[in-house]
């Protein structure tokens, strides 16, 4: 068994639910992507005893192009990501009624699939399809399932499709380059291409100007924000949960190896830049109205963290990252859960129209608070775990971009409190909040236990994914 | 040599039919003769030929284009059925016409004569002037006929004096004496100025800018079919001539002539996708996305020896995208005036199956992956890549992200806005040609090679 | 007349149709007549025409003057269909001024 | 054997926890208290098993959990480390914890959400455990960080008003600054020894220095200082604390008197090996000890509420605390925390006990006269302030008498400085005192009442720390110090046993306790004698408004700091954040308005389409015959 | 003699052309063009191309022409219909024309004057039995295609202009 298998049963579910009908999509979506996390399970499981999971097969000889699928722990371990994620971001979409039902799970599977072929490929063009298809479900998602007024969702949406789209073409360019001079897209092929210092230089700006603007890096942001609050929950989960992870991982895994030099010659800037993001993200965030543009630029001050990991090309700033990157697809799809659930119960997403929740629902503040906490990076949450892994990276390229960066967990703290005052504590709200349902509970429960578990024993995921970054340090190096 | 026969014989035959009175077996008759041509065709594929002095070459270049026009004017016969359906006593002439089309068309990418290229151009556009203003009631339709038929004489004139300065430097019209005097270094200055006059025709015929006016004008005036059939078969067409012209004449092109060709190249993409942000007219917004296009595919000639499949896999691409994207306007606007992008309102709602469709090849045109529009852009910009035009690439590259936003607008107004009319059923025709089209168009995406190592 | 290019010289028919080529260029421009553009068309083919002589004679070769032939047929049934176009104009119009034909633009 | 005790000495409270988050409404108020006191026991007894076993083998204990991070040249594990610091700690922790424990089952026995604080408390004993008895930094920080957590959770514990939950995020990012110092801090260590455990660091600085080091371990050691002066409220992250007493009242004297406030004293004393190679940063330490103690008794002489009065008080003696750190007198700090966690707890539960029979008054202004009515809370308030100002033989007297003699012995005005702390804190101590228990009442007629003195289950914890505040002292006499014997092996080096009592000494004893008569006397006069009442809000003026608005410290943080951020943070959503659209939006503009421009070309008239024909094909025949 | 007949014969044709663009009166621009392609084919007989010149007289000035002076009349066009033209279309017009005139001629006097000898091969290559042997032999096919190109052209106009039953 191989790691098609996994891309076999997304795009089988996908089918399948198109054509289950509006009634069981939901429930069709749910158990194929179920099905595929075992299946991954089964894959990860080969993994650790050794069998090779990967998969090649000729695609097309003119160009020279491979259908090849590599599974390494650290492809494992994003894939296994998405595909934890995708039945939970299902679950938790079962308060809500779409129009269409059958449509939009098909597109989530969709969108599961290319976003785990992503991971997978190791042939660059196949990467780079894979990396185009997971754009156009997410526009359709959010272009009709979204939120708020039609005219400016239309806007933001096409801003951000449009403003993706071009950062991954001047990706394309920079492989066609390479293709050029290596006469294969093959993953170690590229790595083990010679560039002059200035080849690099460009290659690693396309590859940046395509990551930075994925990922999102500032100023490359001004998509993120207003998609993520017109994007249907399910949406922005996807997104943020396991589409930006999409552009880190891709950094660690084409951006680096690729052109390591270039990156040890920008390491300064590109770092800076990311840490900025930290701050920028986070001052931004406090005095947001919307819940979820809050978390948006919450999650832009995470990803430029973990970005700025990445970036400073140690074992420990990577090995964070992917660390960091996980968790934070777990807490903040938790949290745009959260937010959703608000919604669902006062249909508001402004924060100033919530408060004196707590004591209505306290099983939900509880579970909320924990996602708080988790977002904060609390120690014993897993997240702590990876932000101080890449704090450390950080630390040890520079004290100063440790101290800017981990101003992150005061700022953090402020901003996540400050809103979770506003939204949940205070006077008891006038308005009736039911408290969580089983499925809106079980969602948070499982995400919160991966968080704590994880966040105490690591070591499953630190060994799973070391190896495969040690080798790509290698090159790198 | 037989396909040019059996299509020409088919021409007549529809002609007949209706002296005949059998109207009704006019479009299954041509439809059955062109499938069995183009098996025909298909059959011939490694042969390399030449018939008749010359006159006609046979190769797998001709073959394979061959086997494409054929394949679309089947496309576009078929749509035919429903578009005429109130022209009843007209029908034969313009299938016979669409033959008679095809026919020029053939002869134009297997002359081995420039006689027969002149002939076979001449055809073809004759052959679509008249489609162009086949509406004589509609005002519009005689304005498109009229500019189409004034713009394209001129061009004619310009390419039949390049024709006479290239047979003063030869003396000859053939293919192969053409080709060996423009690789001796004593072919005089006369054999250029012919080359550059029929290249400037050529890039009219393709709509290059900044011999491109017309085509927007055009496209918005004549009826859909025609506009069909000028920008998936006629557009083709001509670039696979003018890439066949190329190959005889410009074996060993000068860079000042490749500059010139980055130059249009460049301009029209960008010309063609920035006029097309502001179109209402869904025919007008194809007709500058088709001049963009031409600017891609221009860029095939920056390195001849090696982008014949490029070049066929982006036409193929484009094309099967264009008339799958017809076949959905054709069904939305057919009756209506004109094709504003307003009717297309809520086709999502009313017919979620040709709003994919639509939706499908706009993706395509727009270079979205997993559809061939994406591929075929990959090839051509590798390959330019390959030839060295950096620069040409990252134009293409700017292109691609201005194309979105208008290929865009259409598809969210499919999805988004409210239908301003009740649901209508779809021809039967239109149904199976959308299909068809965007299928062959995805499956040529998920098996690329099946035409890239055709050439 | 044996030997005409060689008191003329082939240059000379050259520039001739050029300019004539040149004439029909200016009419077809400077004229909103549809009919004398037409006519300036025919200008333009006849140049071409003419040089195609020129030439069949200068390489002593019977196959440009059959091209003529060729571009005559051409211009007759260009001629014929553009007139069938400016006919229907003119029914629906009731004038040949290209100028009011601008109602497909932008 | 030993993981199994380690595991019930964490899991206890744990446990506790737990049981009353998911099932504390089943157990009923009374059921979740016991619930939630009883897992505290279990830890104390537990402690006492461990220090027993260890002050017999003078072995510390080292128990190996599980792996934890890794990072890129060493794992960091979940090790624990009992020795004979953190068994010190962990007794009173949970000794003191244990009582408040009971003391809040009749405290807050009203509440409904009671069997949430127990939890909290619970969580809060957990994580206080787990800071004590972590054998590296990084365990150490989760328990750090997670008593922050607990902090927060309970100071906003009557979340219904916002102002109590700005309190509460107020102290948690405050602590947060003072955390991300502490995480550099661990950064640094990490780098510089690729270790985080204590011992192995301790080796690694005793057997060689590392020459190369030593700039850097300043900063470590600088940082650290920054944490610990984050969570023991000294200058400038001082402010938090006496916001913090927005919560009821056995936090404020679990938390933030007796345990978690000298989580900052532990830390530095466990890496007292760092700091000693660090003299610059000791003196910073002291610097700031000793500032923060005068300015925060200075705050106290004029607050009115009487819980802010002891919180100030705690910030003062925790500044002598410090003051005694940086003079390199760890154990003498280690006293004075027991001594301190002692009275402290006994004054807050004290003063609990007062605010619990008058419904919730704080204000001393509206007390008095409860001598009579609450006897036994009474006596265990007059035990504990004469302690606290240092009066012999109590308890606070001793160590606060080593520390004064210390400073003495080290630098002339720092001893001056905390000498005047000392005597300010007698003064307003039993300012407190007077005001609350003499004289007339001044409350409502309704206050008065109901006025009565407290159930059992809160005194009898009231007399255990009064009975403690009393003997504390005797764990370090001077001259014959048990506690600098016991601690002698957590130190590098010998314990302060230069002040051996001469002459010097006996004069230094007498003027501290002459000095804090004095305070007394300053404060009998005014408030027996002349029977002032602090004057109502509007009425202070002078110096003693700036006292009572505590220097405006508030204030300024507000303007400077976080004014400026959330101006910042509107400046940037509302500009930055646009701009930086609009520069997206821009290019399509630019397409846009030239698609605009191109419609005019795109004019419909054939003539133009022509012309541009020709000009196209003249300048591709010109540039190709003649520019080429 | 030959020379002087050329030029004569190269003004009228110039002449003609240009008096053709410019009456305002479509009937005299048709009649100058007939006498420009009458002109146009004293050149081919100067050339020797007899045959050629004859077909020509007859295609051009017999067929086309007559067509377009049917169309004119039809149209009721003697009058003149052009409104007054606008200065720039004459100005960007002449610009064109001198353009292109220059262009072309600049070209082509750049291009190397043809030094070789101009040979009489002796062979005969215009006679109407060569050329029609030539035609149906060799050109074939492009014969043929031309029939087609005529076809279709006959269907077009038809198609066009004859008039339809009035659609519903």
């Amino acid at each position: 068994m191989d790691v098609t298998i996994v891309l076999l049963i997304l795009l089988l579910g996908a089918v399948v639910t198109y054509f289950s009908g509006n009634k069981a999509a939901s429930k069709v979506a749910l158990l194929f992507s179920a099905v595929a996390f075992g299946a991954s399970l089964m894959i990860l499981n080969q993994y650790n005893q050794g069998i090779d999971c990967g998969f090649s097969a000729v695609w097309m000889t003119n160009p020279n192009i491979l259908f090849s699928l590599k599974a390494d722990g650290l492809a494992l371990a994003m894939v296994l990501l998405t595909t934890v994620l995708t039945p939970l971001i299902i679950l938790s979409s079962f308060g809500n009624n779409f129009n269409n039902a059958k449509n939009f799970y098909a597109l989530v599977m969709f969108m599961a699939f290319a976003m785990t072929g992503t991971f997978l490929a190791s042939d660059g063009f196949l990467y780079y399809i894979f990396w185009e298809l997971s754009l156009i479900p997410i526009y359709f998602i959010a272009l009709l399932w979204g939120n708020g007024d039609a005219a400016e969702r239309k806007k933001a949406v096409i801003k951000f499709f449009i403003y993706t789209f071009a950062g991954s073409l001047f990706m394309l360019v920079g492989f066609i380059y390479l293709y050029q001079k290596a006469g294969s897209f093959q993953l170690d092929k590229l790595y083990a291409l010679e560039l002059s210092a200035t080849e690099e230089f460009w290659i690693f700006l396309a590859f940046f100007f395509a990551y930075a603007i994925k990922i999102p890096i500032i100023p490359f942001h001004t998509w993120q924000a207003n998609v993520y609050q017109k994007a249907p929950t399910v949406g922005t989960m996807l997104l943020s949960g396991i589409m930006l992870k999409m552009g880190l991982y891709s950094v660690i895994r084409w951006q680096l190896p690729i052109a390591p030099n270039a990156a040890q010659e920008l390491l300064y800037t590109i770092v800076g830049l990311s840490i900025a993001g930290v701050i920028y993200g986070s001052i931004v965030a406090l005095k947001q109205r919307d819940l979820k543009k809050l978390l948006a630029y919450s999650s832009l001050a995470h990803v430029g963290l973990i970005a700025a990991g990445c970036y400073t090309l140690t074992l420990d700033g990577l090995r964070g990252a992917v660390l960091q990157m996980i968790a934070h697809g777990f807490v903040i799809v938790g949290l745009f859960f959260a937010a959703e659930i608000i919604y669902r119960r006062f249909e508001t997403r402004t924060i100033a129209d919530m408060g004196g929740i707590r004591s209505q629902s306290p099983k939900f503040t509880s579970m909320f608070m924990i996602l708080v906490l988790a977002s904060v990076a609390l120690p014993g949450t897993f997240n702590f775990v990876g932000e101080f892994t890449v704090l450390y990276s950080l630390f040890q390229t520079n004290l100063a971009f440790a101290i800017v960066g981990g101003t992150t967990i005061i700022l953090g703290a402020f901003y996540m409190l400050r809103m979770f005052q506003q939204a949940m504590l205070g006077e008891t709200n006038a308005k009736p909040f039911a408290d969580v349902s089983f499925n809106e509970g079980i969602v948070f429960v499982l995400i919160i236990g991966f968080l704590l578990f994880f966040g105490l024993y690591p070591k499953p995921i630190i060994d799973l994914i070391t190896p495969s970054i040690q080798d790509i340090l290698v090159h790198i190096k | 040599m037989s396909t040019i026969i059996a299509i020409a014989v088919l021409g007549v035959v529809c002609l007949l039919a209706e002296i005949f009175n059998l109207r009704k077996a006019i479009i299954p008759i041509t439809v059955a003769g062109l499938l069995a041509i183009l098996g025909m065709t298909v059959t011939e594929f490694n042969t390399t030929e030449s018939y008749y002095n010359n006159m006609i070459v046979v190769n797998r270049f001709t073959v394979a284009f061959s086997s494409l026009f054929i394949l679309l004017t089947l496309f576009l016969v078929t749509l035919s059925h429903h578009f005429y359906k109130n022209r009843p006593s007209k029908v034969s002439d313009f299938i016979a016409i669409k033959i008679f089309l095809l026919l020029g068309a053939v002869a134009m990418v297997s002359f081995g004569n420039l006689a027969m290229f002149f002939l076979g151009l001449e055809i073809l556009s004759i052959s679509l002037y008249i489609l162009a203003g086949s509406k004589p009631l509609s005002l519009k339709s005689n304005e498109a006929g009229m500019k189409y038929f004034l713009m394209g004489s001129f061009a004619s004139g310009v390419i039949l004096f390049g024709i006479a300065l290239i047979y003063g430097a030869v003396a000859s019209f053939d293919m192969n004496m053409i080709y060996e005097a423009s690789n001796s270094a004593a072919t005089g200055d006369w054999f250029y100025i012919g080359v550059c006059m029929i290249t400037v025709g050529m890039l009219f015929k393709i709509a290059a800018v900044p011999f491109h006016f017309w085509a927007p004008d055009v496209y918005e005036g004549a009826p859909a079919l025609t506009t069909a059939t000028m920008s998936t078969l006629a557009k083709v067409v001509a670039m696979a001539t003018f890439f066949k012209l190329n190959m005889a004449m410009n074996g060993n092109m000068n860079f000042a002539y490749e500059t010139v060709i980055v130059i249009i190249s460049i301009f029209s993409m960008t010309v063609g996708n920035i006029m097309a942000l502001r179109q209402n007219n869904i025919k007008r917004m194809l007709a500058f996305s088709g001049i963009s296009h031409a600017g891609f595919m221009l860029m095939a000639l920056l390195n001849l020896s090696n982008t014949t499949g490029s070049l066929f896999y982006y036409v193929t691409a484009y094309t099967l995208a264009g008339i799958a994207a017809f076949a959905v306007i054709l069904y939305v606007c057919n009756d209506k005036d004109d094709e504003s992008i307003t009717f297309f309102n809520g086709l999502g709602k009313n017919n979620p199956v040709m709003a994919a469709v639509l939706s499908a090849s706009l993706l395509s045109m727009a270079g979205i992956p997993i559809f061939s529009g994406f591929f075929a852009k990959f090839f051509i910009l590798n390959q330019t890549l390959q030839a060295g035009y950096l620069i040409l690439v990252i134009a293409g590259i700017i292109n691609s992200i201005i194309s979105v936003y208008y290929y865009f607008k259409v598809i969210s107004a499919m999805y988004t806005k409210e239908p301003n009319e009740a649901k209508k059923p779809v021809p039967f025709e239109y149904y199976v040609v959308a299909v068809l089209a965007i299928g062959l168009n995805i499956a040529i995406g998920l098996f690329p090679s099946c035409l890239m190592d055709l050439l | 007349m044996e030997h005409i290019l060689k008191e003329i010289g082939v240059e000379t028919y050259l520039y001739l149709s050029a300019l004539l080529f040149s004439i029909g260029v200016f009419g077809i421009l400077l004229r909103r007549n549809a009919i004398i553009m037409f006519m300036s068309i025919e200008i333009m083919l006849n140049a071409v025409n003419l040089l195609l002589v020129a030439f069949s004679t200068f390489h002593q070769d019977a196959s440009g003057q059959v091209f003529v032939f060729f571009s005559m047929a051409v211009a007759a049934a260009e001629v014929a269909v553009g007139l069938a176009i400016l006919v229907s104009i003119f029914r629906n119009l009731g004038s040949i001024d290209i100028d009011n034909l601008k109602n497909l633009k932008g | 054997m030993e993981t199994s005790f380690v595991l019930l000495l964490l899991l206890a409270p744990f446990v506790g926890f737990l049981s009353n988050i998911f099932f504390g409404k089943q157990l009923g108020k009374t059921g979740s208290g016991v619930l939630g006191t009883l897992a505290v026991v279990v830890s104390f007894f537990v402690s006492c098993y461990f220090f027993s076993q260890v002050s017999g083998s003078k072995q510390p204990i080292n128990v190996h959990l599980f792996d934890w991070i890794s990072l890129g040249k060493f794992s960091i594990n979940f090790d624990i480390l009992l020795d004979q610091l953190s068994l010190l700690w962990l007794l009173f922790v949970t000794g003191i914890g244990s009582l408040i424990h009971i003391y809040s089952i009749s405290y807050m026995h009203d509440d409904e959400n009671i069997h949430k604080f127990f939890a909290y408390l619970n969580l809060f004993i957990f994580f206080m455990i787990t800071l004590v008895v972590g054998s590296n930094l990084l365990i150490m920080f989760i328990g750090w960080e997670g008593v922050g957590l607990c902090s927060y959770l309970l100071i906003g514990f009557w979340h219904k008003n916002q102002e109590y939950n700005d309190a509460a995020k107020k102290a948690f990012i405050m602590n947060r600054i003072g955390d991300l110092g502490f995480l550099i801090g661990i950064f640094i260590i990490g780098y510089l020894f690729n270790t985080l455990d204590f011992n192995v660091i301790k080796q690694a600085v005793l057997t060689g220095s590392n020459p190369e080091v030593a700039g850097w371990l300043s900063i470590a050691t600088l940082c650290l200082f920054i944490g610990a002066s984050g969570k023991s409220a000294q200058i400038p992250l001082y402010t938090w604390l006496p916001d913090a007493m927005a919560g009821p009242t056995p936090v404020s004297a679990l938390i933030h008197a007796a345990t978690m406030v000298t989580a900052g004293i532990f830390m530095i004393t466990r890496l007292n090996f760092l700091f000693d190679l660090t003299p610059d940063v000791q003196n910073i330490i002291a610097v700031v000890g000793a500032i923060t103690s005068l300015v925060a008794a200075s705050i106290g002489l004029v607050q009115n509420d009487i819980k802010k009065v002891l919180a100030y008080s705690t910030v003062s003696q925790l500044g002598l605390m410090f003051l005694a750190l940086g003079l390199g007198a760890y154990e003498v700090a280690v006293f004075h925390v027991i001594t301190h966690a002692f009275f402290k707890a006994c004054l807050f539960l004290g003063s609990g006990s007062v605010i619990h029979a008058l419904h919730g008054e704080q204000d001393m202004r509206r007390m008095g006269g409860l001598k009579g009515a609450m006897k036994v809370t009474f006596l265990t308030f007059l035990l504990a302030t004469l302690a606290i100002s240092g009066i012999p033989p109590f308890a606070g007297f001793f160590s606060k008498d080593e520390i004064l003699m210390v400073a003495f012995h080290e630098n002339k005005v720092l001893w001056v400085i905390a000498a005047v702390a000392s005597i300010m804190t007698a003064f307003y101590m039993f300012r407190l005192l007077y005001l609350t228990f003499f004289k007339e009442f001044r409350g409502t007629e309704e206050q008065k009442h109901h006025l009565h003195e407290s159930p059992m289950l809160i005194t009898f914890p009231l007399m255990v720390l009064g009975v403690l505040s009393v003997v504390g002292g005797a764990i370090s006499l001077p001259g014959n110090s048990w506690l600098n014997h016991y601690l002698e092996p957590i130190f590098a080096h010998a314990p302060h046993e230069a002040h051996h009592l001469g002459t010097t000494e006996y004069m230094l004893m007498a003027f501290a306790v002459v000095g804090a008569l004095i305070g007394i006397g300053i404060a009998y006069s005014k408030y027996i004698k002349k029977s002032e009442v602090p004057a109502e809000d509007s009425e202070i003026t002078g110096f003693a408004k700036v006292l009572y608005n505590k220097y405006y410290v508030d204030e300024a943080y507000m303007a400077v700091i976080v004014k400026p951020i959330y101006s910042l943070s509107k400046f940037l959503r509302d500009y930055i954040e646009t701009g930086l659209s609009q520069i997206i939006f821009g290019f399509g503009a630019v397409a846009d308005g030239l698609a605009l421009q191109g419609k005019k070309l795109q004019n419909g008239n054939i003539g133009f389409y022509l012309f541009a024909f020709v000009f196209g094909l003249c300048s591709v025949v010109f540039y190709l015959f003649f520019l080429r | 003699m030959i020379e002087v007949l050329f030029y004569i014969l190269s003004t009228i044709t110039l002449g003609t052309a240009l008096l053709t663009i410019f009456s305002r009166n479509p009937i005299h621009s048709a009649i100058y063009l007939v006498i420009c392609f009458f002109s146009i084919a004293g050149h081919y007989l100067l050339l020797n191309a007899q045959f050629l010149a004859i077909v020509h007289v007859i295609v051009y000035s017999g067929a086309i022409m007559i067509l377009m002076l049917f169309t004119i009349m039809l149209m009721n066009l003697n009058k003149e219909h052009e409104k007054h033209k606008p200065k720039l279309i004459i100005i960007a017009a002449t610009i064109a024309f001198c353009l292109v005139a220059l262009v072309l001629l600049a070209a082509l006097l750049k291009t190397k004057p043809v030094v070789e000898s101009y040979y009489n091969s002796g062979t005969d290559f215009q006679s109407i039995k060569v050329l029609g042997q030539v035609l149906l032999n060799e050109y074939m096919v492009p014969f043929e295609f031309a029939s087609v190109l005529l076809l279709v052209a006959m269907i077009g106009a038809v198609l066009i202009s004859k008039k339809e039953k009035q659609k519903a």
